[in-house]
């Protein structure tokens, strides 16, 4: 009791620490000039409509690359962390099959899902979306088979290579930025293209593809690794 | 047709509360799920219908068009599975239930296979 | 905008709360992952300028007069990354719960002590 | 030149590829994998010499926009270092693991990979919220390596350190976003650029936050429990990683916002790393754990670096001189750096981590050699990085006046000794052993870290000091004399004979006045004494590389031009005395004691050139005599410093133990020659600030004072012993009490009488040490009461100490009356009568020890057990009768002697003495010391004559036969007539032979380790409760740094 | 309008948050979680965030949410989540 | 012959799909075009369920004529359980029953599934062969023909030409 | 009057939204807060729908595209959880 005493009254020093950031803070009623910029030059400059994924995928490639080690790292991690069961064989409780209707329901979204994940990162640089948010919709649909086939296994082999080779692409797009375009993970290397339209935005639909391919198998990595580890 | 649409989508909000409602209001969970997933399906495909006739001009139809085919499709689905799921580690019907052919059938497996 | 500002502070408190008074480790990581919302939620609400829309250029939004149109993308860019670093960790922390709860049996934060003074 | 992009692609592109070629082939993604690790190293440091040669720093644009609107890296000097550092690390732990990553799965080899490109990654981004993507992905990655051992510890430690650093991105984030709305930029070039936008409440906050989140990175001393378990538990690879690479980077990451911070906060950092490196410290004192241990080192070292980087920029308003930046920030962070990775990888060839089972170290001499050139770095003495750092640190601070942060920091540091210190004691001294697991890829690492301290600290010395080569002499001959180890004594100490005899004829005649006359003390009276090293047998390792290396530094401290180089030697000297006085069999609590109040003085030397420095502008040893202001201050700091070493009353507890239980040819070097080290200093000192008040107090007079009852005291403590060196030593304490007393005279006739005293006590202190080094080495015992009757025995030794006593105890005609007659005549000259008549009983009582001395142990009835014994080695008699031969000649020439010592001090003093022939004439009477020889001779001669007539057959009766004829006692010896012999004396005089000093610093010692175990209290082991002591902290910090 | 929402948003995510917090059962908890994100992500197209919105939708509920879950299998005694 | 019907009935679900989603546009279609082969090929082996879809007239108009009557349904559904949820006393007679179907391809239980648990206070718990057991929020029978005629029958009379 | 009836139904699929909270709140059991968690995805579409057409954004709607797979595999999940099939 004395406990949450003492942290109530640390919580409520901290509140009245922070107070100052929402009471000094005027709402911002005009962006300020770096932003400023990125929407003014930004679509003629690399051609894409969503300026945040030009922002994420160009002007901040940088942290977006290190995003995609960030999960990486995350997957690499959960696999170093659990370890995988020997053969399913041994698997000592049995696992419940999933009904009949959820067996069909997933046969028939699979495809539906996983074309979506591909028009969300194929389409990033023109809608809401792009690597992340596609990868994330890649693995939900993979997540639903193994929702409703929990025996099966996934070939890891495909998976790795997957994986490795989006990441190694994603780099090798990189580096040629530095020595056919500007700077590193330049998305210019490609023609710009007709600004609002599918091929355009040089290099941005590739990145985003090859980050949503790699997100994608770096998300089911970590399901995988959950759900076939030791209990 | 801006009107039309409005009120589509308030008959849709209406449902959607009703769902809602019956979710509050229910005795059980599969009752709550009977409420929650009708009156919900019925309502947000008014609710986006709704919307869709009523900004005809961003041609977003076809994309509610998905969305609600996507929802009709899904929510039983899920529907199913939970209420699966819950039968299946026992949790109970209200009171005022007449029968379950289900637990009936398991037990007598249950008997046969010991 | 102020007011999602509020509600993003709210949720780190309430967040650091539950991390600090529930022993639970799974809680914990619950804490955690709600003060991350929190953080997400005041980002975005710093980017924001009232009355404009997405910067997304479309048909309803032209090149030309996208300054005057949008809210700041920076901020949903850095949020982006935010929530998927949210993510690795989460992910991360919960392996070790998984792998405390395997060696000792319980997820009580006050039984890894082993290691003091 | 690689672009240093190519640093982040082929770590990723490995990491990425690594998982697939496993599949296919082990040995190919482990080639692949150290290859990586190399080829990252070979850019970082083919940057790091592009850079050095002059190039100018580079700035890497992503995305081809120029700095704030894209991410954008620096590599300059500073960041060139610390990335070639981190690569290092990386690349010798992965070697140091190499085993580990054979065997595991392919993930870990990927994790280390990925930690280090995020380390690097924090060094080189200029961009924040880059910054937190590097920070996150070093900390995940370092969050899964913890798991690589797979034990309950390691797990539990890495869930804390889980949470402790989401809490800390937490707060980065949100002072990141909040700098971003202010500042429109995550730039931070551009951030500094218009820093007044943050200048509001809410721009302190914002930053204030970011700051807090990288200070908790850096584990500051309450915040940091998580960091402790996670040093203790985790395997010695990774956190050889964690505790240099990872925290460099957020150090660095500081100083990187450093110029975005007002003086509130830089005072802030610098309290932050003050406490943290006080209280680790403290806390770490009460450690056993050798992990923990050094974790609480490593902890502590990182906020002496974080102090020190906060004060150095504080003072100079944000533009350092880019030297003292180097020297202080880059040594001190150097040191640290290499010693505790070093240290870590160590640790990890034990199983066992207690820090007293380490003792399997002192057979591999390689380990032991590494073992200790690191716990000597951290303690921070030379050559090593961290001594030069500490030296201009504290002289920095005293010239801007932080005298608090220099009491802070030598605490700190000396409170770090102590359990470093104390660990290398035990490594050494004790016989707990373990097994260890010795292999190339694991000793490699901490060879090369080694080497590299060692070059860091002699190219500090060429770059930024113009040491004359001589300098270099003590470790480099010391150096050369472990190489040849393997060569019997005998060479060795003939050689080692030689050399300081070369050394010695190079040295001398470069000096003039006292410098020559201590040069030849130091140096003559060593050569002498080296000879009776020469009885041992066998290979004696590891003692000649000491012994030259005191002798050589001790001869260069004489020769030092600045405050810098005779600090240096100081150093030196002490580090070897003390490990010559560890080798002694007993040596363990007292060697301790003895580094402690050697570094404690030290530390007070230190602290006494800081200020001289900060008077005189100068390091100049010269330019201290210009010094008028705060004299007495500086005056005080270095009578203390020396007194240390004299052992002056209240600061002596150190000596009767390590004088007595050092070995017994070790003792005589270092009570008759070591401790006229500190009389060297004091007359240094004294001769320019001697004259200086505190308050209204004449120091100088109150140094008498301490001179004379120290004399008194160490006299009475000699009385009342019943171990014969110990007895040594307590009268060595109250001859060295004399000196003092003669030296604080500052007058003409005193300081004469200092040095001749110091001669005289060289002679007859080394004589007599030796004759009973000679009487141990047959007996086996040091207890006097177990000897008797020896001089039938022994004759040569027996002929040895009666001289010596002779001499010691000041009666004619022997040279001890010459002191004693000249330290008299001084003090009366100088109106110190009650101070002289002290010392006139002390003297006298003197005579107590010495009739005991020669009696107990040569006269009386034979030991049955000793009866077949022979004379000592012909090696102990030869030094002994060179002594003789000395004594003789100052006693019957003391003009020989005086005549030069007056000449050198006429330098500081008008003379006051005549010379007539032979005669020494001063305001109060004369001296001849041959007509005083001969007459004396001449008295004792007829006595002699006729007891030898008329004595002619002694009877000879049994010991203990008399009681045999009654009933038998318990314990026989307590009957012998030597034991217990001057109880009488103790009902009289034992009150003020009572330890009231050991007492006191027993109780200070006990105090600190009550108040060390009180504030680990803290560290409940508990995650929740360290997350809520990192909140508490970030408020407490923020509340005291004045926000609102 | 935009306000009202975000206001009644907000109550409801904050109170799920103490729910997470405060629930007996884990699972419960996380459920409570999941909605916090599910609302914040309607928070940020408010905000005029879309591409966020869609990211904590797909993240921050549904594949935490998941991974939370698969981690659960592991640690309890399963079952004794069903109540409460 | 089965897998090539279910590759195109896959290929055409999918091309549906992305122009739906992206609107008629040439770059969108090579680009939906490639994609949408490619992830034919991935899943026909899989997508077993696609081959169920007759594709006949008769099945199309029945295809229609479906909808109306499942949203006929689903309107009448929803009335009913707003009424019941409405009234105070909340007049419901729960219960679990079980109802025979006749159908045997598993697109078509699916979507037999879905419908009996959209419309009128029925909710598919499980299924086991040929016998689905359904959550009624209102038992009128317990017998499983009379149930299944109530429940069931009213769509798989066109679920059966629609999937077979 | 359009804009009056698009509003008055965002009202009350807000007032859904808490009812569906107040049954999140009190259970009794986890089905039932799945079911509660369910019906807020479903209203929550509604809701995002209704943003992006006060926004005039058709592109918010892969927002709610997401939303509503999302809600499904989260469901599916947790009920495949309590069965013990995961």
């Amino acid at each position: 009791m004395v406990k949450r005493f003492l942290i109530l009254l640390v919580l409520v020093f901290f509140v009245i620490m922070l107070l100052p950031l929402v009471s000094d803070i005027q709402p911002q009623t005009e962006l300020n000039p770096l932003a400023k910029k990125y929407v003014k030059d930004g679509p003629d400059e690399l051609g894409s409509a969503n300026l945040v994924t030009s922002v994420i995928v160009t002007y901040r490639g940088l942290d977006t690359l290190g995003e995609v080690a960030v999960l990486f790292i995350a997957t690499a991690g959960v696999g170093f962390m659990l370890r995988r069961r020997k053969g399913s064989k041994t698997n000592p409780q049995k696992k419940r099959e999933s009904s009949e209707i959820l067996q069909t329901g997933t046969a028939l979204l699979t495809p539906l899902i996983f074309l979506f994940g591909i028009y969300i990162f194929l389409h990033g640089h023109l809608t809401p979306g792009g690597g992340f948010q596609g990868g994330v919709v890649i693995a939900s649909a993979i997540l639903l088979s193994m929702l409703s086939f929990p025996q099966s296994e996934i070939n890891h082999k495909i998976l790795n290579a997957i994986e490795s080779l989006s990441g190694v692409l994603y780099l090798v797009i990189g580096i040629l930025g530095i020595y056919l375009a500007a700077g590193f993970l330049d998305n210019r290397i490609l023609p710009l293209g007709d600004f609002g339209r599918l091929f355009s935005a040089g290099a941005i639909p590739v990145i985003y593809s090859l980050i949503g391919l790699k997100v994608g198998s770096e998300l089911v990595g970590i399901l995988d690794s959950m759900q076939r580890s030791d209990s | 047709m801006a009107v039309f649409g409005g009120i589509i989508t308030f008959v849709g909000s209406i449902f959607l509360l009703l769902g809602a409602l019956g979710i509050v209001r229910m005795p059980d969970v599969y009752n709550r799920m009977q409420a929650g997933t009708k009156a919900t399906t019925l309502g947000i495909l008014l609710f986006l219908a709704g919307i869709a006739i009523g900004h005809i001009e961003c041609m977003c139809i076809f994309r509610i068009l998905i969305l609600i085919l996507f929802i009709i499709f899904t929510n039983p689905i899920s529907s199913h599975a939970l209420a699966r799921a819950a039968h299946h580690i026992g949790i109970p019907l209200t009171d005022k239930s007449v029968t379950d052919a289900l637990a009936e059938d398991e037990s007598e497996k249950e008997e046969a296979i010991s | 905008m102020t007011l999602v500002s509020i509600i993003g502070f709210v949720l780190i408190i309430v967040g650091l709360w539950g991390m600090l008074t529930q022993n639970n480790i799974i809680k914990i990581i619950i804490g955690f992952s709600i003060i991350d919302t929190g953080i997400h939620l005041l980002i975005v609400s710093i980017g924001y300028i009232k009355g404009k829309t997405a910067p997304i250029i479309d048909s309803v939004l032209l090149k030309t007069d996208a300054v005057n149109q949008v809210v700041d993308p920076i901020p949903s860019a850095l949020v982006l990354t935010a929530i998927v670093i949210g993510l690795a960790v989460t992910a991360l922390m919960l392996v070790y719960a998984v792998n405390l709860y395997q060696r000792k049996q319980s997820l009580d934060i006050n039984d890894f002590e082993e290691l003091k003074w | 030149m690689v672009n240093p992009l190519y640093l982040f692609i082929i770590a990723l592109g490995t990491g990425f590829l690594l998982s697939l070629i496993d599949k296919l082939y082990r040995s190919v993604s482990l080639i692949l994998f150290y290859a990586t690790l190399t080829a990252m190293l070979g850019i970082a440091g083919q940057w790091l010499v592009e850079i050095m040669r002059g190039m100018e720093a580079v700035v890497i644009y992503t995305a081809g926009f120029q700095a704030p609107y894209s991410i954008n890296l620096r590599l300059g000097m500073e960041e060139a270092v610390f990335v070639f550092l981190a690569n290092l690390v990386g690349l010798l732990s992965a070697i140091y693991l190499f085993n580990k990553f054979r065997h595991s799965k392919v993930n870990a080899m990927v994790l280390f990979l990925m930690m280090i490109l995020g380390i690097n990654g924090l060094i080189m981004t200029r961009d924040m919220f880059n910054l937190f993507v590097f920070m996150e992905i070093t900390s995940i990655a370092t969050y899964a390596l913890i798991g690589i051992n797979r034990n309950t510890e390691s797990l539990s430690a890495g869930f804390k350190y889980i949470i402790a650093g989401g809490i800390a991105s937490s707060f980065f984030l949100i002072g990141t976003i909040y700098l971003y709305r202010l500042t429109g930029t995550l730039n931070i070039d551009s951030m500094i650029a218009s820093k007044e936008l943050i200048a509001g409440n809410a721009g302190f906050i914002a930053l204030f936050l970011a700051l807090s989140a990288i200070v908790i990175e850096l584990k500051p001393f309450p915040a940091n429990g998580w960091a402790l378990d996670v040093y203790q538990a985790v395997d010695s690879g990774v956190v050889a990683v964690i505790a240099t690479a990872s925290s460099a980077a957020m150090f660095f990451v500081i100083y990187k916002l450093m110029p975005l911070l007002n003086i509130t906060m830089l005072d802030l950092l610098a309290g932050i790393g003050g406490i943290t490196f006080v209280f680790s410290n403290l806390v770490g004192l009460k450690q056993k754990n050798a992990k923990r241990l050094l974790g609480y080192s490593s902890i502590a070292q990182m906020g002496l670096v974080l102090t020190a980087l906060s004060l150095v920029m504080k003072g100079s308003c944000g533009i350092p001189p880019k030297n003292l930046l180097i020297i202080v920030v880059g040594g001190l962070f150097l040191n640290h750096f290499l010693a505790k990775a070093g240290l870590f990888w160590l640790a990890g060839l034990f199983k066992e981590q207690d820090t007293d089972k380490w003792s399997v170290i002192r057979r591999n001499p390689l380990l032991l050699f590494i073992f200790g050139s690191f716990i000597f770095a951290l303690v921070g003495l030379p050559p090593f990085p961290g001594f030069w750092a500490k030296w201009e640190l504290i002289l920095y601070l005293a010239k801007s006046g932080q005298h608090f942060w220099i009491f802070t920091i030598l605490l700190g540091s000396f409170l770090e000794a102590i359990y470093l210190i104390r660990w290398l004691i035990s490594v050494v001294k004790d016989t707990v052993e373990q097994e260890v697991v010795l292999s190339f890829q694991k000793i490699l690492p901490p060879v090369l870290f080694m080497i590299g301290l060692y070059n860091a600290g002699f190219l500090m010395i060429i770059n930024y000091y113009s040491f004359n080569p001589l300098f270099f002499a003590p470790l480099m001959v010391a150096a050369f004399f472990f190489g040849i180890d393997w060569l019997p004594t005998k060479f060795k100490g003939i050689f080692t004979i030689a050399v300081i005899g070369a050394f010695a004829y190079h040295v001398v005649p470069q000096l003039d006045g006292i410098y020559q006359i201590f040069a030849v003390l130091f140096l003559g009276g060593g050569l002498i004494q080296l000879i009776a090293t020469l009885q041992a047998s066998g290979k004696r390792t590891g003692f000649y590389p000491f012994v030259i290396m005191m002798f050589l530094s001790l001869g260069i401290l004489l020769k030092s031009e600045t405050t810098l180089q005779f600090f240096y030697a100081w150093e030196l000297m002490t580090v070897s005395s003390f490990l010559l006085i560890l080798r002694g069999g007993k040596a363990r609590n007292h060697s301790l004691l003895y580094i402690l109040f050697s570094l404690a003085g030290a530390y007070f030397i230190l602290t006494g050139f800081a200020y001289a420095f900060a008077a005189a502008g100068d390091i100049n040893i010269l330019s201290i005599t210009n010094i008028t202001a705060y004299s007495s201050v500086i005056y005080t700091f270095f009578l203390v410093g020396f007194l240390i070493k004299t052992g002056a009353l209240g600061l002596h507890i150190w000596l009767p133990g390590s004088y007595a239980e050092s070995e017994d040819d070790v003792s005589p070097l270092i009570s008759s020659i070591l401790s006229k080290a500190g009389i060297f200093g004091m007359m240094l000192v004294a001769g320019i600030f001697g004259k200086s008040l505190f308050g209204k107090i004449e120091i100088s007079a109150a140094l008498g004072w301490l001179g004379a009852i120290t004399a008194l005291i160490g006299t009475l403590m000699a009385i009342f012993q019943e171990d014969i060196k110990k007895l040594l030593a307590y009268s060595s304490m109250g001859q060295l009490g004399y000196m003092v007393l003669s030296v604080a005279m500052l007058s003409h006739l005193g300081w004469i009488s200092a040095l001749y005293m110091s001669f005289n006590h060289l002679f007859f202190k080394a004589l007599l040490f030796i004759a009973i080094a000679g009487v141990i080495s047959r007996t086996g015992t040091r207890n006097m009461c177990e000897m008797g009757g020896l001089i039938k025995r022994m004759p040569y030794s027996f002929i040895s100490v009666l001289i010596a006593i002779i001499a010691l105890s000041g009666v004619p005609p022997l040279s001890g009356f010459g002191s004693k007659w000249l330290l008299y005549t001084a003090g009366i000259e100088r109106g110190w009568y009650l101070q002289t008549a002290v010392a006139f009983f002390a003297s006298t009582i003197a005579f107590l020890y010495c009739y005991r001395l020669i009696h107990t142990i040569f006269l009386g009835q034979p030991k049955p057990k000793f009866k077949e014994i022979k004379e000592a080695s012909l090696w102990y008699l030869i030094p002994q009768y060179i002594l003789i031969m000395a004594i003789m000649a100052i006693s019957m020439f003391p003009n020989l002697i005086i005549e030069p010592l007056a000449a050198a001090v006429n330098n500081y003093f008008s003379t006051t003495i005549d010379w007539n022939g032979y005669t020494v004439i001063s305001s109060l009477g004369y001296w001849n010391g041959n007509a005083v020889m001969y007459v004396t001779m001449g008295v004792f001669a007829l006595p002699l004559i006729i007891l030898i007539l008329t004595q002619r057959r002694p009877q000879l009766v049994k010991q203990f036969n008399i009681v045999f004829a009654a009933e038998r006692p318990d314990r026989p010896e307590t009957t012998h007539v030597a034991n217990n012999f001057f109880a009488p004396y103790q009902k009289a005089l034992g009150f003020l032979a009572y330890p009231y000093a050991t007492r006191f610093w027993s109780a200070v010692s006990e105090w600190t380790q009550t108040v060390a175990s009180l504030f680990r209290q803290i560290y409940t082991g508990n995650g929740q409760t360290y997350a809520l002591h990192i909140i508490l902290y970030v408020v407490v910090l923020y509340f005291i740094s004045g926000g609102r | 309008m935009i306000n009202g929402i975000i206001i009644v948003l907000g109550i409801i995510m904050i109170a799920s948050a103490f729910m997470a917090i405060y629930m007996r059962s884990l699972l419960s908890s996380i459920i409570a979680a999941g909605v916090i994100s599910l609302l914040a992500s309607i928070i940020y197209l408010l905000l005029a965030a879309p591409d966020v919105a869609m990211t904590e939708a797909a993240i921050g509920s549904g594949l935490t949410t998941v991974v939370f879950l698969y981690a659960f299998n592991k640690v309890k005694g399963r079952g004794e989540d069903n109540h409460g | 012959m089965k897998i090539f019907k279910q590759g195109i009935l896959l290929l055409l679900f999918l091309l549906l799909f992305w122009v739906l989603l992206t609107s008629i546009d040439s770059q969108e279609l090579i680009a939906g075009g490639v994609i949408v082969i490619l992830l034919t090929l991935v899943f026909s082996r899989k997508a077993a369920v696609f081959g169920d879809f007759q594709i006949t007239f008769k099945s199309l108009i029945y295809s229609i004529a479906y909808i109306f009557v499942f949203l006929a349904a689903l309107v009448r559904s929803n009335l009913d359980v707003a009424f019941r949820v409405l009234s105070p006393k909340l007049p419901i007679n729960p219960g679990i029953v079980k109802v025979k179907t006749s159908l045997n391809s598993k697109t078509g239980r699916l979507v037999l599934a879905n419908s009996i648990t959209l419309t009128p206070g029925t909710l598919t718990v499980e299924t086991k062969g040929d016998h689905f057991y359904i959550h009624w929020i209102d038992v009128s029978t317990q017998d499983v023909d009379l149930a299944s005629q109530e429940i069931v029958s009213k769509f798989e009379k066109y679920l059966e030409v629609m999937f077979g | 009057m359009a804009d009056i009836l698009y509003n008055t139904s965002a009202v009350l699929a807000l007032i859904a939204i808490i009812l569906a909270a107040w049954r999140l709140l009190k259970g009794p059991n986890v089905a039932d807060r799945v079911v509660a968690l369910d019906v807020m995805t479903i209203i929550s579409i509604s809701l995002i729908v209704y943003v992006a057409s006060i926004a005039q954004r058709v592109i918010y709607l892969d927002v709610a595209m997401v939303y509503a797979l999302i809600s499904f595999i989260g469901v599916v999940a947790i009920a495949r959880y309590l069965e013990r099939g995961l």
